[in-house]
């Protein structure tokens, strides 16, 4: 490829690195569903009086997504102390 | 993500089209499942109600405004990871 | 592709082709899938005291799939309408 | 799908097939999530009651009766997009 | 094949083994986490006093499991028996 | 399984790395959510309490605890049906 390339084959595509991006992209995608998921339960009357966010619903959803972070945080430190506590993932 | 090259970075952005079509297309469907769960209550005819419709919408706005308030916190709490 | 082709290559396979077409297929099969979720909620007792459908079950989900399609189709217009205030999608 | 050629729709047809056992197998699952979910109820012992047993047929048919009637009402309705 | 593989033929990649076994995992997980999500709902109490399982949702976790299990084998054989008196899938 | 030979094994482990890191990520998101949803009621505060933040870690660990048993009892029950 570097015959191809000649000199620029830092900018050859490794499929890998598409890969992992992909990966990562997918996993925030994720991650953002399930908020907008949660806090819809936990925020949103579901009886849709009018189009807009109220003002009580708009302060609880920046709250809720505060919240979630932090219980993703706390739960990824969680796993990491119980993993290394049973060696190993 | 700067890990990519120029090249890599525009192969990933055409992956990416294609997922951000397919995760519209996915919001659309969950939107109209919730709206038709929360809105649509009477089965003794097969017309949506005036009532019914103007439920829809409702609910169609406010679960899109959620969504995009939540990507606003998405986004500045992940702009804030990055630089700390 | 018409010189390797020679003639035939309205015969030849274009994976794009392939690819939307599954696309299509996958979409029209969430649907399908969503509806028979909803309208089960909407429609089934889940006490099962018999195995066939009952008549009001069974005109239940007729008039269920119609408004399930209504909803679809007033969604889709009234996303299109907020796609163009907004000036794209 | 009509813009397919006659070789496009072989290679689709191959990936279909493929997709409908995946389709089939999927509801097989949720059909045995939902009427498990439904029907058992008493954790006191480890074997069906024949009660519960009897829950699960009955669920299972009622499901497989009420997919294949949405399943005619979803084709009429796409015969008739189609057609207008 | 054993023509061509002359002898280690039996150590040739088909790729079409690969899927399937990938599919046959895919299904155990699957269930796996379907019997997970089912399990936790009848048996776990969701208030979470203790960290620990209790006996009481020990004991409901074991006879859960075997009850899905059970369940699953009724299905699969009535939807044979089913698949059968229509004549074919 | 014990059809495949020894180059496809070696060929499979490698896909199933994948799709067991891509597992843990999925459970780990799960239990995330599920907590939550469970032990996070208060949105007067964007703070976790000190007793939200409690349950969230004993609804982990049970959770945990709950999918290895399950898991234990699914190996025991996949073993004796290879053997009948």
């Amino acid at each position: 490829m570097s015959f191809f390339g000649m000199g620029n084959n830092n900018q050859a595509v490794n499929p890998q690195n598409i890969a992992m991006a992909e990966q990562e992209v997918e996993m925030m995608s994720d991650i953002f569903n399930r908020i907008v998921r949660s806090c819809q339960e936990k925020c949103i009357n579901n009886k849709y009086h009018e189009a807009d966010l109220t003002k009580g619903e708009s302060v609880c959803i920046d709250r809720c997504v505060a919240k979630y972070f932090e219980v993703n945080q706390k739960l990824s430190e969680h796993m990491q102390k119980r993993g290394e506590a049973r060696g190993g993932m | 993500m700067e890990r990519l090259n120029a090249k890599e970075q525009e192969a990933l952005g055409q992956v990416l089209e294609a997922k951000q079509l397919k995760e519209y297309l996915r919001m659309y469907s969950t939107l109209t499942q919730n709206c038709f769960k929360d809105c649509v209550q009477d089965f003794t005819t097969n017309k949506l109600s005036k009532k019914e419709g103007e439920c829809i919408i409702k609910c169609a706005e406010k679960f899109l405004k959620h969504s995009e308030r939540v990507g606003q916190r998405f986004a500045e709490f992940n702009a804030k990871q990055m630089s700390s």
